[in-house]
């Protein structure tokens, strides 16, 4: 599967994010607000999950976002499907600003992002049998009628490599792969073009995650869907994804296809990281990792997120904010160290 | 000791759960040995006896669980049947056992501090600042900045890589002989795990500790062990040294679990699938327990395979290893 | 800790305020004290003249009103029974019943924790087996009835305790209290045990359930391979962590404890607060109905406090400031 | 097997050791794991004859206890196994008032039973709906609902019911007033509590995503599965009723006394008790007792079979 | 000596003009006296006045006791008398006030050891009231407040004990007063412990804490008489149990018809009262429910009390004759009626309740049962209705005659309700006999004592004979004392020390 990375022309985008923040604000309440109107320490907390994120994405391409624990990547994901509203920024859904859409259309948009969750416990609703999670959405929006349901149901499981008669179980009577695929059926459900994988193999055992992984490629020929793929982990992203996302601390960092991404990595987060992926191929390595850890989004470092722990930072980095920038065609990168080259 | 002996040697390790609904062979028949300075792997997938092995060795192993046989040479000593006063003195002090989840692993209403001199004078007899100068150091030795200020802290005042680490200065305070490290690096980020694979590898090599570190990430051991063990439904399917093992695996499971690893060279194309899934332990049929998901199982795999050493070093327990041609 | 304090402060404020105008107004719509006062004997006039002198005869909300405004004051009002400021007659009886729920409290801790953390390390042993049912009676028997049957059986058949009443008490520190002599702790001993039950059976429950969860935790396996003792295993790391339920359930129910010593008190004539705030329903002495709840309010919100400040100390992951409860 | 594996795609096999086909519905899981216990399903069993009892008190006592024309003074306090002037026997004997003890305590358990239950669903009713509005809500109106639910929870239930009762006046309609004031806050809490964790649960998520109504998400997905705490409550809470019902009862406020509750019959009985008429309050005694104690047995056993943490 | 006491019901105060209640007035009995004291069957007997006789139809004459010392030492004269009636209308915050007995009353100083006492009308019962008054000195009169009192500091008298010690609801102490100008008792200390619960009390005895206590419940009686190491002391008190019914209503609230429809107020006809006290078993009650600890009653007060008619004995059981007379009175089937008591005032109240309710539906009255605490159901039951009139119709109540004769009861329960004279106060039905008022009236007014007593006893047959009120039984209050220890049962329900003997 080699499909050529699209451009990021915008008539083409399937998705197409501007400028997008979320942060989360713990509020105080009464009490709080009178002891910090007393001088108490106390202040609002707020964290800045993502920053001004910028992202397209093509009909029918896999992108891939990558980054460390904490940085932002569910939280992206689930504003993308529609769970969160964004702090700031717009979203264009083909073309169509998402946030000012009429109810209707909005809905129809919504059932077109589906998201695909990572714990295959948790996703599943454990008092519902799966022909309910799976069919629940589709006779609710009238997809299909109630004499259809039943066949409908039947060709999405079979579809995901379930055997229709499971259909009457309840969840904790399959194993986490089988959840995952049951999970994939009820997005597929909705018949959606853009599915979010929020993490959606790392928690299986290799062998049932390559299963899935194939799963997800099948599915992707068969209905030409556009994946928004999230995981931390590189192998599984360069293995399926055509274009990569690379974020840190909730700005994204680079962006390339794959191929390039990986070959040559360009801003020094992303050297770092991919130097670091363990593979089956390197033996007796000697480890040589990057200093200290990802950083409180509660108190983002100034400057470029990444300067405490670059080995190139200078003073610039600690106080501008590096932009993403093209750096080559089809390649951007945020690094000031670009600009002096 | 004797400098030829192993540092561990586990013979025909079996580890039972008798629980109601029947009897788990957690562990069956499993063998090995590390030597001093060896890193040993320990793969295999979720459920295939990993961790109750680890357990067995430090005897852990909790009701309804029991080693029902084998034999375990710590240090030329049968352990597998010494009381529960010498497994005491052995374990944190001669064989030091590192968990999977950071988060979990240290007590949450104790400080650092407590936790790490506890386990200095639960095995020497030292005074309390003697225990706190060493838990110091050990916090040093793994990489923690301004170690004297972090050991008051409480573990919720670190991060899960920072709390591993934790966990390995803990285990290296007696300066054991032995580290059993129970996957310590699958919670946490590519970057932390590199931090934590570059310790594991230092103080190995620089003190000459045996380790066994369990994991199912193939990708990890290739990096880090000298052998390797795939452990398959309680049983080692596969056993030798890394390169052997990685490079010319010879069970079909090996083989399917390595191809089953995305890879760059093979981008984009399916990957290799292990039809089904891993079965449960509980009331395991007699037999090999891989071949429902086997393509080469025949009729001769309804009896179980022994180990046997196809060649120098190896070992295999299949009655169809794929045999290359020059193996 | 100042959110705190003010959080606490505010939710005071709010329960005394609501407590104190239900109570004002209920009892007004449920009768007259006065009839509970006067001698059947007097007339009308008679009537009308203790109730002008009670302040009975104005309406309700100016008396409400004048008792918020003394009441800040600090005077919560005299007691129409026995004329007395209605904060000093609680205050007389407080010792007697804080000594009764301590002690209840000290019994049920230092039963119920030790039989909890057993039963819990040891799910499947008959003695456990024992103790839970045990402390299913003990949850399930009402504390009335209880108390009856100890009287029947200690004081009435054996003989072995006094039936009723405090005993001698010496001062501690000014405050009369009858545990340190022996026919004050032989007075003692049955309430106390009385009214302790309920809470070890809860104490029990919770240092089980507390012990079954913790024991499961990968760091009490960790503390296992670390070579601890089993000793220093249940005695630091389980117990520190059951500790932290319990506590949290023990100093939220030692409100109630006060509560129910309403019961005990009444069944042992103990002369506690209990006791007074039952007859003062009865008559509807409502200056020491609303003082009492004051009070009690009061209390609660002291103990929460302690209890709060020490689920911080044992659970370090807690912050003050952002316990809202 | 192999062959279907082959084609590339897995077997759904059913997952470990689950052999069994369709019939593994949660609730037979449930009865299977709550019957695991022997303790517990004796209980059930009685539990189920005292409810049996209740229910059909009028047509299996002997007499009505409550007819006052039936009722005569002349009988009272027999011992057990007396003969009444009518031929009739009176097996546990009678009260000070004359009424037939095991007629008292068929009735009484009627009255005690159906006291906590009532209040109990009522509570549960008015609770877990409060609750579960502070839940979705969340905000201002969930800190308003929660404080007054904390208000409540901090004081005593039997101080409140003690004054409300009081204040309100005896009757079965009254004290299961004052019952349901002090309760609901605990249904209240627990299910905010368990909707606020099963809220953030990734099956929420996905019904969101999937354009699923509020409603349907609240109702259809969150609220059944806050159900297993709260099953516990209500056992635990009903329990607990009973038992204060009989507490209010024996300080002398709470049911009419020719009406009589378990707590009643026991109240009045205990004036006998030192003139060694025992049965009078005895007998109630120990039905009160079978009856909570088997209460919270089932529910115990509810807690650990309904606790996700303790399952398997 | 001690004597370890169980009481039932604690004073509120020490302070002896604080509140008119029982408990009050029986611990003042030990610690002060009164101008005349009351024997146990409260007959007047000297106390700090020697003796007192009227000058006329309105003033009285009372010769004071010399010598007499308080326990401070002090000595007792007509000041301290004046004293303290000046001081009886003004304690503040009394909730329930003496000044009833001294209303109408001016007080003058004669000689040091004699006053005068004129009345505003004539009023026979001066004697009965000065008995209710205790003396204390002036001093104290003049300055202390009940909280010196309650605290000791001006709990100073002359009565047979001293004050030593009251924690509220702990424990009352005190000790002989070895200068008692009457016979000394012989107890050196007395140690009072109030325990309100019935069995808890009895089981105090059994169990030795305590020598003696009062209140007996009924239930515990048969048990305690059987118990050789205990002694019980018995006797009928003042108080009288009764029916008070709906005689003004003709739509009374609580009288219904069968159908539960309104019916006429049928209790108006003077044949269905008396159907309803054929209907009573009143030995029923007193063999099964008192236990036997109670007289049937015929009128308001016992045998042996001031002004009791001889010819008036309880209605004998006939629920035949009942039946019969509702037949007569037109209500053959009976109606529905609620019978309202309270549960915490009198011995067994609500037992009594519900077994005149069995009574009653066995002859065709079906009667349900409503008990409420007395806190809440004397105020109902007086003035719980609109425009304060009595809210049931048919109530179960008790009366004490405090003064010790019959115009006690007669003046407030059948006299015409009457607010501005003071009468009828708790004629709780609303009964109105215009004769019967001007007979209560002319008694009341009448010193002489032959004259007054024919009256009160034609006002109690005139009272009786038209059912006014339908009386049950008479109390028989119970004290249990270990055994040797002996008490002469009072009617007034005190518990006086000095009166505890001990046979040895
Ligand atoms: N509802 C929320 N309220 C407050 N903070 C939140 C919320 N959701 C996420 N965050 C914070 O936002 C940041 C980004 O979270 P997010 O879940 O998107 O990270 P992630 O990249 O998906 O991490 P992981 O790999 O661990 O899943 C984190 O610091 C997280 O703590
Ligand atoms: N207490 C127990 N009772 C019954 N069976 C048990 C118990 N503990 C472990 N087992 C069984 O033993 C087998 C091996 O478990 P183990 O924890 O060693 O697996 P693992 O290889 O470490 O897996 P993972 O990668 O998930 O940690 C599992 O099939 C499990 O079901
Ligand atoms: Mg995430
Ligand atoms: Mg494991």
């Amino acid at each position: 599967m080699s499909l050529p990375a699209t451009q990021g022309a915008p008539n083409g985008a399937l998705m197409e994010l501007h400028g997008l923040s979320k942060r989360f604000v713990k509020t105080l309440d009464l009490a709080g607000k009178l002891a910090s109107k007393l001088g108490s320490s106390i202040r609002e907390e707020t964290v800045y999950a993502l920053d001004g994120v910028n992202m397209t994405v093509a009909k029918g391409e896999v992108v891939g976002l990558v980054g460390e624990s904490g940085c932002g990547k569910s939280t992206l994901g689930r504003i993308v499907a529609g769970i969160l509203e964004p702090t700031e920024g717009q979203m264009y859904y083909e073309g169509r600003h998402v946030a000012t859409l009429e109810p209707a259309e909005a809905k129809a948009v919504a059932l077109k992002v589906q998201m695909i969750f990572q714990d295959p416990f948790a996703s599943l609703n454990p008092r519902m049998r799966v022909r309910d999670i799976v069919g629940e959405a589709p006779l609710v929006h009238g997809l299909v009628s109630s004499d259809e349901f039943e066949g409908y149901v039947d060709d999405v499981l079979g579809r995901c490599g379930l055997d229709a008669s499971y259909k009457r179980r309840y969840p904790h009577q399959f194993s986490g792969g089988q959840r995952q695929r049951i999970g994939i059926a009820r997005a597929l459900a909705v018949r959606p073009d853009f599915i979010v994988c929020d993490e959606a193999v790392a928690a299986l055992d290799v062998s049932i995650q390559a299963q899935i992984l194939n799963l997800f490629i099948k599915l992707r020929e068969e209905l030409g869907l556009t994946y928004l793929f999230i995981s931390h982990d590189l192998g599984v992203v360069e293995h399926i994804s055509d274009r990569v996302y690379i974020m840190y601390l909730g700005r994204i960092v680079e962006t390339a296809p794959t191929e390039d991404l990986f070959a040559a990595p360009n801003h020094p987060y992303t050297k770092a990281l991919l130097r670091e992926v363990p593979r089956l191929e390197t033996r007796h390595s000697k480890f040589l990792p990057i200093e200290g850890e990802i950083p409180s989004p509660l108190e983002p470092p100034r400057g470029c997120h990444f300067h405490p722990r670059c080995p190139h930072a200078t003073a610039r980095c600690r106080e501008e904010v590096p932009v993403l920038r093209e750096i080559a065609p089809g390649r951007e990168s945020a690094c000031h160290l670009n600009d002096e080259a | 000791m004797g400098s030829n002996a192993p540092t561990l040697r586990v013979e025909d390790l079996k580890t039972h759960f008798f629980t109601k609904a029947g009897v788990v062979k957690a562990v069956d028949n499993v063998s090995f040995s590390v030597d001093r300075a060896q890193i040993l792997g320990l793969v295999g997938e979720s459920g295939s006896g990993k961790t109750v092995t680890g357990f067995s060795i430090l005897g852990l192993v909790d009701a309804p669980g029991r080693v029902v046989g084998g034999r375990i040479e710590f240090n030329g000593e049968d352990i597998a049947n010494a009381d529960e006063g010498r497994m005491q003195t052995l374990r944190g002090n001669r064989i030091a056992m590192i968990f999977q989840d950071p988060m979990m692993t240290l007590n949450p209403v104790l400080r650092v501090e407590t936790q790490m001199m506890e386990t200095v004078l639960a095995h020497q007899k030292v005074d309390r600042k003697t225990a706190r100068q060493r838990a110091r150091d050990a916090l040093g030795q793994v990489g923690i900045p301004s170690p004297d200020e972090r050991l008051a802290a409480y573990p919720h005042q670190f991060s899960g890589g920072m709390r591993q680490r934790v966990a390995i200065a803990i285990a290296l305070l007696n300066d054991p002989d032995l580290i059993i490290a129970d996957e310590p690096t699958t919670a946490l980020d590519v970057t932390i795990q590199a931090q934590i694979l570059f310790e594991a590898q230092k103080l190995c090599r620089e003190r000459g500790t045996a380790m066994i570190w369990i994991t199912h990430d193939l990708a990890v051991i290739a990096g880090l062990a000298d052998k390797v063990c795939v452990m398959y439904a309680g049983r080692i399917v596969e056993a030798g040294a890394i390169d052997e093992v990685l490079d010319h695996p010879v069970h079909p499971y090996t083989r399917g679990l390595i191809g089953s690893v995305p890879s760059r060279n093979r981008r984009g194309v399916p990957l290799y699938q292990i039809p089904g899934m891993t079965p449960a332990l509980l009331n395991l049929p007699p037999g090999c327990a891989f071949r429902e998901r086997c393509p080469q199982a025949d009729g001769a795999c309804m009896a179980e395979p022994g180990l046997s050493v196809p060649f120098d070093g190896r070992a295999v327990r299949c009655f169809h290893p794929h045999l290359e041609a020059g193996a | 800790m100042s959110v705190f304090v003010i959080r606490r402060l505010m939710q005071s404020i709010a329960v005394v305020a609501v407590m104190s105008f239900i109570v004002f107004f209920g009892i007004h719509i449920v009768g007259d004290p006065v009839d509970m006062l006067i001698n059947p004997e007097a007339d009308q006039a008679d009537i009308e003249a203790a109730m002008h002198a009670l302040g009975l005869d104005r309406p309700a909300h100016e008396q409400y009103w004048y008792f918020l405004v003394n009441a800040f004051k600090g005077d919560l009002g005299r007691s129409f029974i026995f004329g007395e400021p209605a904060l000093q007659l609680i205050v007389q009886r407080m010792p007697a019943t804080l000594e009764l729920a301590f002690a209840a409290l000290f019994l049920s801790v230092l039963i119920g924790i030790p039989l909890g953390v057993y039963s819990g390390l040891h799910p499947d042993t008959l003695a456990s087996k024992t103790i839970m049912s045990g402390s299913i009676l003990g949850f399930s028997l009402p504390t009335f009835w209880v108390g009856l049957m100890m009287i029947m059986v200690f004081a009435v058949i054996l003989g072995w305790l006094p039936s009723t009443g405090r005993g001698e008490t010496v001062p501690l520190f000014g405050i009369p209290v009858s545990f340190l002599t022996l026919d004050g702790l032989s007075h003692l001993l049955m309430p106390a045990v009385n009214l302790a039950l309920f809470k070890m059976s809860l104490v029990t429950r919770l240092a089980r359930a507390g012990t079954r969860e913790v024991v499961h935790q990968d760091y009490i396996k960790f503390a296992r391979a670390k070579g601890l003792s089993p000793r220093r295993v249940v005695l630091v790391h389980v117990l520190k962590n059951i500790m932290i339920p319990v506590v949290t359930v023990i100093g939220l129910e030692f409100g109630g404890l006060i509560a129910f010593s309403v019961v005990t008190e009444s069944v042992f004539a103990w002369p506690g607060m209990g006791k007074l705030i039952i007859e003062s329903i009865q008559n509807l002495d409502r200056p020491v109905i609303v003082a009492y709840l004051m009070i009690t309010v009061l209390m609660f919100v002291t103990i929460n406090l302690v209890v709060d400040v020490l689920y911080s100390v044992l659970d370090p992951r807690v912050r003050l400031q952002d316990i809202r409860a | 097997m192999t062959a279907l594996a082959e084609q590339g795609v897995p077997p759904g096999a059913p997952s470990d050791a689950v052999g069994t086909d369709q019939a593994d519905t949660p609730l037979r899981r449930f009865l299977a794991d709550f019957f695991e216990s022997r303790v517990a399903t004796g209980a059930l069993v009685v539990l189920l004859g005292i409810v049996f009892i209740a229910v059909f008190a009028p047509w299996i006592s002997p007499t009505d206890p409550y007819d006052l024309a039936t009722v005569d003074i002349m009988d009272n306090r027999l011992p057990p196994g007396s003969e009444s002037y009518t031929g009739m026997i009176y097996w546990l004997g009678t009260d000070g008032a004359g009424r037939d003890l095991l007629s008292a305590i068929f009735y009484g358990l009627r009255t005690s039973l159906s006291v906590g239950v009532m209040s109990g669903l009522i509570a549960m009713v008015l609770g877990s709906s409060i609750g579960l509005t502070a839940a979705y809500f969340g905000g201002r109106t969930d800190t308003l609902i929660m404080r007054v639910v904390d208000v409540q929870l901090s004081f005593p239930a039997i101080l409140v019911a003690l004054i409300l009762l009081a204040l309100l006046g005896k009757g079965v309609d009254k004290i299961i007033i004052a019952l349901v004031a002090v309760q609901w806050a605990y249904y209240a809490r627990t299910v905010r509590a368990s909707a606020l964790v099963e809220r953030r649960k990734e099956y929420v998520e996905a019904a969101t995503c999937l354009a699923l109504s509020h409603r349907r998400i609240l109702f259809r997905h969150v609220l059944p599965n806050c159900l297993p705490p709260l099953i516990v409550v209500v056992t635990v809470q009903t329990a607990h009723a009973i038992s204060l019902e009989a507490t209010l009862s024996f300080l002398g406020i709470g049911l009419p006394v020719t009406e009589p509750s378990l707590g009643l019959l026991i109240a009045n009985g205990f004036d006998y008790m030192l003139s060694l008429k025992y049965w009078i309050s005895i007998f109630p005694g120990i039905a009160l007792l079978i009856t909570i104690v088997t209460i919270n047995l089932v529910g115990d056993q509810l807690r650990d079979v309904l606790n996700p943490r303790l399952q398997r | 000596k001690e004597l370890k006491v169980g009481l039932g019901n604690e004073p509120s105060a020490i302070d002896p003009h604080y509140h008119n209640l029982g408990p009050n007035s029986a611990v003042a009995s030990s610690i002060f006296d009164a101008l005349i004291n009351q024997d146990e069957k409260q007959r007047l007997m000297p106390g700090l006045a020697t003796s007192w006789k009227p000058l006329d139809d309105t003033t009285w004459e009372f010769k004071l006791r010399k010598g007499v010392k308080y326990h401070d030492g002090s000595d007792f004269n007509a000041d301290d008398v004046l004293a303290s009636f000046e001081r009886v209308p003004n304690v503040p915050n009394s909730p329930s006030s003496f000044a009833t007995f001294t209303k109408g009353k001016t007080f003058t100083k004669v000689d040091d050891y004699t006053i005068h006492v004129k009345t505003a009308a004539p009023h026979p019962l001066t004697p009965n009231d000065l008995s209710q008054i205790w003396i204390v000195s002036d001093k104290v009169a003049a300055t202390a407040s009940t909280a010196d009192f309650n605290s000791g500091k001006a709990a100073i008298g002359t009565g047979p004990f001293k004050f030593v010690e009251w924690v509220p609801n702990d424990r009352l102490i005190l000790e002989r007063n070895n200068a008692y100008w009457g016979d000394k008792p012989e107890w050196t200390k007395v140690s009072i412990q109030p325990i309100k619960s019935g069995p808890a009390r009895v089981a105090a005895l059994l169990a030795g804490d305590v020598d003696f206590i009062d209140a007996v419940p009924t239930t515990d009686i048969p048990r305690l008489k059987g118990d050789g190491d205990l002694s019980l002391s018995q006797g009928p008190s003042n108080r009288v149990i009764y029916l008070h019914l709906d005689h003004d209503r003709d739509d009374s609230p609580f009288v219904k018809a069968k159908d539960g429809g309104s019916i006429k107020n049928p209790l108006k006809d003077l044949r269905v009262r008396k159907a309803i006290s054929k209907a009573i078993n009143r030995d029923a009650i007193v063999e099964r429910v008192m236990e036997g600890v109670a007289v049937p009653a015929g009128q308001l007060l016992p045998e042996g009390f001031f002004g009791v008619s001889p010819n008036l004995n309880p209605e004998p059981y006939d629920p035949k004759g009942a039946q019969a007379l509702l037949a007569e009175a037109g209500v053959p089937d009976g109606f529905k009626l609620t019978i309202h008591g309270p549960n915490d005032r009198y011995i067994n109240d609500a037992k009594i309740a519900e077994a005149i309710a069995q009574m009653l539906t066995r002859i065709g009255i079906e009667t349900s049962v409503e008990t409420l605490p007395k806190a809440v159901y004397f105020k109902r039951a007086s003035r719980g209705g609109p425009d304060g009139s009595p809210e049931f119709s048919f109530v179960l109540v008790g009366w004490g005659a405090g003064t010790g004769e019959a115009s006690s009861p007669l003046k407030a329960l059948t006299h015409t309700y009457d607010k501005s004279k003071g009468l009828g106060t708790t004629n709780r039905g609303r009964y109105s006999n215009a004769a019967l008022d001007t007979i209560i009236e002319q008694a009341l007014a009448t010193v002489d004592d032959d004259k007054r007593k024919g009256l009160l006893q034609k006002a109690t047959e005139m009272a009786i004979g038209d059912l006014a009120v339908i009386p049950l039984h008479y109390q028989v209050n119970t004290w249990a004392a270990r055994k040797g220890i002996k008490y002469t049962a009072r009617t007034d329900e005190r518990t006086a020390y000095a009166g505890v003997h001990s046979g040895m």
